[in-house]
């Protein structure tokens, strides 16, 4: 259809045993913009630098975010992906599909844009890559017809993502796919029309395990946990022993708090002192269960360096039921809402707000009491900022 | 096109939509899981049921043909049901385990490699790179391709790890995925002031926000040649490109100067240890399209001493705190540098305080 | 006066002069000790010589009078020699272990206590207060005696510690001793800012020194009067007492609203674990003299339920370590509030930042 | 000789069974200094503040340090102590003394001032407290005379001080008090004539049981270490556990790098992975010896927390030989001297001044090659000042 390219420095990528993105390109360069694509990737190869300029805003109609806007500085040479825009499309919760939804997604992509894909973005979404300024409208239009609606991009709440959860995973403290679709849906009007100082992610997991990466990357990690005391079965212990795990080096030795002792017939864990990080679980995954009073630690804050260097999660509520229809999560994240909508500034995110303002203070606007669990250890420096009603408050109780 | 019947706010289909009968059977009553091969394992609920899945690598940009052949796998295979895992593989899932051996046939004919389970390495998190985005101080499939091209035996389980090893990619300092929390993580580095357009500049950007954007206060408001604009001060430039991301004039993408920075040690899990950040290895490795080499043979060497040395369990950044910086220095054969030392905000708290050290015998 | 030699710059006499004979003569050739019973132990050199050591309790501020008891015991038991400890306590050094007995008689029947060694509790370090500083928010020998006489029966042995209890109090936030780094440390703190005088101020200070004086910016310059002089911006000040210290129109002490915090968890030895600061448990006490009881009985309540909870050789923080800090507010009843949370420069870095967290069973 | 004071307060302070400052206090109470300073102290006591004022510039001829100036806020009502400063006397390495050497210090005490002293002060001085202004000098030209100088104040050197070391101690693993003593006698000037930023304090600790505290409160600490191997007696730590000592519990599981294997027989050590940290040292102390290549870590930049928070000291040097003349550790001195000399903002210790620039521009300053040791980890966020000689050097090795 359009006549092949040179593409020598790209072509060395299709060497080698791992799958090659050139090769997927290659799959749709018989149409324009997987062809131009080709060659102007070929010509950053050649330059070492970026071809692709600041997006400016496009979007969907009554929508502010989930199209990210690109623009190529060779226009000319390869006019095929001068507009090259990305899609954000919602993906369903822990990525799950059926064939026939995929042969949806790919003949709507086909029709508009590339045939090109992220399967998925960082954060989730479906990534559907390069589309021109006119095919976003009717792209959209075709996409929520048949049930998909798009992610968020801007200074919106994002896309949720979720672990595998209850559905394959004999760990989940809670229901992640649940939660993440209801969170979803609750707040359709916050994903779609950025109104905040800037972006806020949830993540979901359902176990500390933490396989959505929630507590580097979501402004409000929920990761899964349980208060009671861990499920084991001695036997099975037994099996894995004889089986050839050394329960005591592979297991005892390397518990955070050296709460589990082992004399070769039975496995005691002290389960006041032990802090639900899933090791022993995870080695002894037959034999041992979290607890059955289960639920969600919350955590807020965490991001990517820019400004202030990058932060994890940090500790919000120490243990929260994950029963339907989350009223609890919803009104915490309403008051942080509100507090850091009105006094967060532009391009600030939760985790560096709560930086700026303290914790100690934070707590107080969104109107939650301060426990312990929610620092590494309490302050060192003696500069405190004591209010005026200062007596019986702060004292001995 | 107005025969589709547009809608907005219906937020994504319901995931019940896409379970397979087995997993809605069994939801939330799985009992345990083995791991039958590298890219292979079952679940068993305590109903007894069965669920078994293959995991297959790809380059996460995968081209609709692709995804249809995919799509007619999970047909043929798993009654049409197929997933994606947080850290783009897909993941088939059978009910018959009879079916496992001729899926897996198919997807490697079709050039997808199955493995990236236990303690393999499983595929790269990454972002766009020259592919997409503006600000990407290198390409991120290029070199995550060349990378993973040569970790291949670990993915596929020809050779093994002590423990999960999780390798990303970034191209820039906004660090699209969790770079800053991997056992190892590649990094797009600037390493030069951006240059700017004082023409566009008054047009294209709001000089007060352009100047808020700078972490380390580099940027000042200028007049240049009668107009209002900005000035930065290169020395106190570290090259974050947030201003690039606020204002197209200011452009801070160089061929020569772009390079990329190698971080070991970061983690994610709670398991044993806490989450931690990726601390700096290589601060900088020049761009060496198409193959990169001096990064896979840095990823490579870090990859092969950790193999060799690390006990059962034990994550990269576990391994180097049982052992120390300075062994872990000596053993890899890297220069520790004064951009080692942090010199940024916190950076007092990285120092060493405590004279708690291991020595080495003297001669 | 001029029958004396004015010299300068001669430094200390030479220690040796000092040492005692046994001393010189086994100097870096010690092989090992023993705690012969609390206050007392003995050094064996590898030449068989034993050294015996007395440690006597004492108030530091010391009368010429009482130093030259001591000098007395010296002579009738020591040979002369003595010396004292990094922690204001007497050591007497002798070689006859029969006379051991008489000489803690002797001490003794003066007033003071032997003991101190081992696991006991030694000497409070501790700082000038309302005998010699201007700054103080508390008096320190006053609190010191107050809480030492309740912490008695540890210092002389009578009871027991799993490992060394190091308590230290400072008068104020400059930190004269190492209570930023002790198991336990009582400081001085004020609650209020600085009045300023300013009749006085553009005599007594540099107002530039001044505004650069304070950690916050609370300090701004202001006219006052018609003459310069500055303002304290109190949301902004958290009572460090800095401006005072290089200002005396900045008046910090204020009877009401100075009081007493109680820190706990620092330790300064690189034994087990790394050198830590101590934390906050107790905001702020009031000043209570001439006894002090709420603070001396916090302290007590904190020395008890450590003794009943650490386990052998696990001092204060490794304690609180191992249990975690929720149960350690939890054990003592102390209070949890916002001003435990840092809010300082580094704030962020004591975030919890992890899953890793201990649970109650609910009902 | 003076009226009986009435002191209710203070008297409450003579019950008990720890010996009591009023009690020292009254000793002296027979003059009139002490007998004023009875009556200020309980007047604080019952106003609950320091009757103190601010120093003001008081000193002997030739010194910029040594004596701390105070003045009280009632001259009137106690004349005596109007003027009430204190002077720092150098004390002798690790405070030994002989009771003729106390003597000749209480007789000349007695003489010009109070009669009250402290034993120690916190930076190791033997305290003279309260002296009026004309008795300074009288009272330095007899102590200079029978060999006594004074310490340090003000922004200068401040007097080093060292625990007991080989003096008494099994363990020291370098001779802290001739260091001590060196290092006082060879910067005198540097002790008495203020002319630093501020002030800067040397501790010498013989090992890293660190008896003098010098790692948070000395702005160079000096700390005895070793290269080699710990020493180990087998035989001798058969008996510790023979007599009760849990060979496992109390010294293998606490090594903090756990490198301590036992056996039941023998007591294994990896000794690379020993970080030197005494524990079992201390607990086999008869079994157990530190190695024979000794030398000390050289820390800098421990202080209290007024400007922006209490520092511990950080590693600088690894390991150096401590033997006389003490070049290296002099020389170091000097670089640093100099360049926080230049550079260092008024009241700003070397510690802050080292965070403000940044550890490794201090090295590059000071002329000290960066070493993994010297930070707990390497840094973890991108913000790197790349210098324009950027290649080979930043790369790989
Ligand atoms: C597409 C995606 C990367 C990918 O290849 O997958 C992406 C792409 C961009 N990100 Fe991102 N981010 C993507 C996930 C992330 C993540 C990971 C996550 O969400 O789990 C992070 C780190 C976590 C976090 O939020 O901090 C991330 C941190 C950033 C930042 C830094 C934000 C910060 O607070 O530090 C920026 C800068 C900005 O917002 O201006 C940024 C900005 C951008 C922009 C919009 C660049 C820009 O300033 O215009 C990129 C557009 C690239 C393009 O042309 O396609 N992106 N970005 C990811 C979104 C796909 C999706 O919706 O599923
Ligand atoms: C499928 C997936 C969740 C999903 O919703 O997509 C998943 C699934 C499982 N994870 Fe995971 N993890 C998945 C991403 C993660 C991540 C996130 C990431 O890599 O970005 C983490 C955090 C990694 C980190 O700490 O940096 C993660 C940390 C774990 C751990 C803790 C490992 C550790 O010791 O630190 C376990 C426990 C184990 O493996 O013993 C675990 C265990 C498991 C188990 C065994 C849970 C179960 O019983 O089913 C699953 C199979 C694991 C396997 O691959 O062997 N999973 N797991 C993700 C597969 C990614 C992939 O394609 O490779
Ligand atoms: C005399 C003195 C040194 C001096 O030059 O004056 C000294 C002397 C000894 N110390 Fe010390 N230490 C002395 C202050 C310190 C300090 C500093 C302080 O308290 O301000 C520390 C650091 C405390 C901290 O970490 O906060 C200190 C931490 C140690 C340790 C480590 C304890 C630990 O496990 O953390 C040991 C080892 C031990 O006791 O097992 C030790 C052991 C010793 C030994 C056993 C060393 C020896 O073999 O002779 C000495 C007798 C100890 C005893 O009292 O039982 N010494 N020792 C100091 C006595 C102070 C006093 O009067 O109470
Ligand atoms: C006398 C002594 C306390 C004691 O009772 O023992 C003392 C007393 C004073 N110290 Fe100190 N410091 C004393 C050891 C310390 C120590 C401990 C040490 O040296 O080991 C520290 C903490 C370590 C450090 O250096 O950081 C200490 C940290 C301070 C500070 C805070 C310095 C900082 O950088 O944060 C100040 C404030 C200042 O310098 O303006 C200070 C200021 C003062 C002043 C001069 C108050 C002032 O601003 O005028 C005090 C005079 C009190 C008086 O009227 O007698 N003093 N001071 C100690 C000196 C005795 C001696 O020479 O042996
Ligand atoms: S986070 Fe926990 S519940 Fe979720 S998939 Fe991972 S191991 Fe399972
Ligand atoms: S879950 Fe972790 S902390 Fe709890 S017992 Fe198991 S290994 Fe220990
Ligand atoms: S990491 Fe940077 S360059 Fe790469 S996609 Fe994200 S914003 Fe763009
Ligand atoms: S690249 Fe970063 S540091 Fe440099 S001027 Fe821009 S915003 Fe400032
Ligand atoms: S701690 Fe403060 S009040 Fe006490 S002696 Fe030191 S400077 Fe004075
Ligand atoms: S007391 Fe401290 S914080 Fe308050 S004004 Fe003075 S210097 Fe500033
Ligand atoms: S620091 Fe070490 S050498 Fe010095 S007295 Fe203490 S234990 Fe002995
Ligand atoms: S000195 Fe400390 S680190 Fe070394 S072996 Fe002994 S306990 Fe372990």
């Amino acid at each position: 259809m359009t006549k092949e390219r040179k593409t020598p420095l790209l072509d060395e990528l299709e060497q080698g045993p791992w799958p090659s993105f050139v090769t997927e390109i290659k799959k749709e360069a018989d149409r324009p913009m997987a062809h131009d694509l080709l060659g102007i990737l070929e010509r950053s190869y050649a330059d070492r630098v970026s071809h692709w300029k600041h997006g400016g805003l496009v979007g969907v109609m009554g929508y502010g975010g989930g199209v990210i806007g690109r623009y190529s500085d060779l226009p000319e040479e390869f006019p095929a992906v001068k507009e090259f825009h990305t899609f954000r499309v919602n993906q369903p919760s822990a990525w799950f599909y059926t064939s026939d939804a995929l042969r949806t997604l790919c003949d709507i992509w086909e029709k508009h844009g590339s045939g090109l894909t992220n399967m998925h973005g960082s954060t989730g979404d479906i990534i559907f890559l390069g589309s021109s300024s006119a095919a976003l409208e009717p792209c959209f239009a075709e996409l929520s017809h048949h049930g998909w609606d798009l992610g968020g991009s801007g200074s919106n709440m994002r896309t949720p993502s979720c672990c595998v959860g209850p559905a394959r995973c004999e760990w989940a403290c809670y229901d992640t796919l649940a939660a993440c679709y209801d969170i979803t849906q609750a707040f359709q009007d916050e994903l779609h029309r950025p109104f905040f100082p800037y972006k806020y992610k949830f993540k979901f997991a359902g176990c500390p395990n933490d396989c959505v990466a929630s507590i580097a990357r979501s402004d409000c990690s929920i990761i899964g946990t349980w208060r009671d005391d861990i499920q084991v079965d001695q036997a099975k212990v037994g099996e894995y022993a004889r089986s050839g795990t050394d329960i005591q080096s592979e297991v005892c030795n390397l518990c955070p708090t050296r709460c589990m002792s082992w004399d070769g017939r039975e496995l005691a864990i002290d389960n006041s002192n032990c802090v639900r990080c899933m090791h022993c679980i995870n080695v002894l995954a037959k034999a041992l269960k979290p607890g059955k009073q289960r639920g969600a630690t919350i955590l807020v804050g965490s991001k990517a360096p820019i400004i202030g260097g990058a932060l994890l999660s940090s500790v919000l509520v120490p243990f929260l039921e994950m029963k339907p229809p989350y009223d609890d999560l919803k009104e915490l994240t309403a008051a942080i809402w509100e507090l850091w909508g009105e006094h967060g500034k532009n391009r600030e995110r939760v985790g560096e707000f709560i930086q700026r303002v303290g914790l100690g203070n934070f707590l107080d606007g969104i109107g939650l009491d301060p426990v312990p669990e929610m620092v590494m250890h309490p302050r060192t420096n003696p500069y405190i900022f004591f209010e005026d009603e200062l007596d019986d408050d702060a004292g001995n109780a | 096109m107005t025969e589709f019947q547009r809608q907005t706010d219906i937020g994504p289909p319901h995931y019940e939509r896409f379970l397979p009968p087995i997993v809605k059977k069994n939801y939330g009553a799985w009992d345990h899981h083995e791991l039958l091969r590298p890219g292979v394992m079952v679940h068993v609920a305590a109903s007894g049921d069965r669920l078994y899945t293959v995991r297959v690598g790809t380059p996460r940009l995968l081209a609709v043909t692709t995804i249809r052949q995919f799509a007619d796998l999970a047909d043929a295979y798993c009654d049409g049901y197929l997933r994606w895992t947080s850290r783009n593989n897909v993941e088939f899932l059978l009910t018959d385990p009879a079916k496992i051996d001729p899926l897996i046939r198919d997807v490697q004919a079709l050039g997808y490699p199955v493995g990236g389970t236990g303690n393999q390495i499983s595929s790269i998190v990454h972002t766009q790179g020259w592919v997409h985005c503006h600000s990407s101080a290198s390409d991120a499939s290029g070199v995550v391709k060349s990378v993973m091209d040569r970790l291949f035996p670990y993915f596929t389980g020809s050779k093994s790890l002590p423990s999960k090893l999780r390798v990303a990619y970034a191209c820039c300092l906004n660090m699209c995925g969790a770079v800053h929390c991997s056992d190892i993580a590649i990094l797009g580095v600037h390493t030069k002031a951006p240059v700017i357009s004082h023409s566009d500049l008054p047009k294209m950007c709001e000089i007060p926000t352009l100047i808020a954007s700078c972490p380390t206060g580099a940027i000042r408001p200028a007049t240049v040649n009668g107009k209002p604009s900005v000035e930065i001060e290169a020395g106190q430039c570290m090259y974050c490109g947030n201003c690039y991301t606020v204002c197209p004039a200011c452009r801070i993408n160089n061929p020569e100067s772009d390079g990329l920075s190698i971080w070991v040690g970061g983690k994610v899990s709670n398991a044993r240890t806490t989450p931690q950040f990726s601390k700096l290895v290589v601060p900088f490795m020049p761009n060496n399209p198409p193959r990169w080499p001096e990064v896979v043979d840095a990823v490579e060497r870090i990859v092969t001493i950790y193999a060799g040395n690390a006990r059962k369990h034990e994550r990269m950044g576990e391994w180097i705190n049982r052992i120390g910086w300075p062994r872990f220095f000596k053993l890899t054969g890297f220069e520790f540098t004064k951009y080692h030392i942090d010199d940024f905000r916190h950076a007092g708290e990285t120092y060493n305080r405590t004279a708690q050290l291991r020595h080495e015998r003297g001669s």
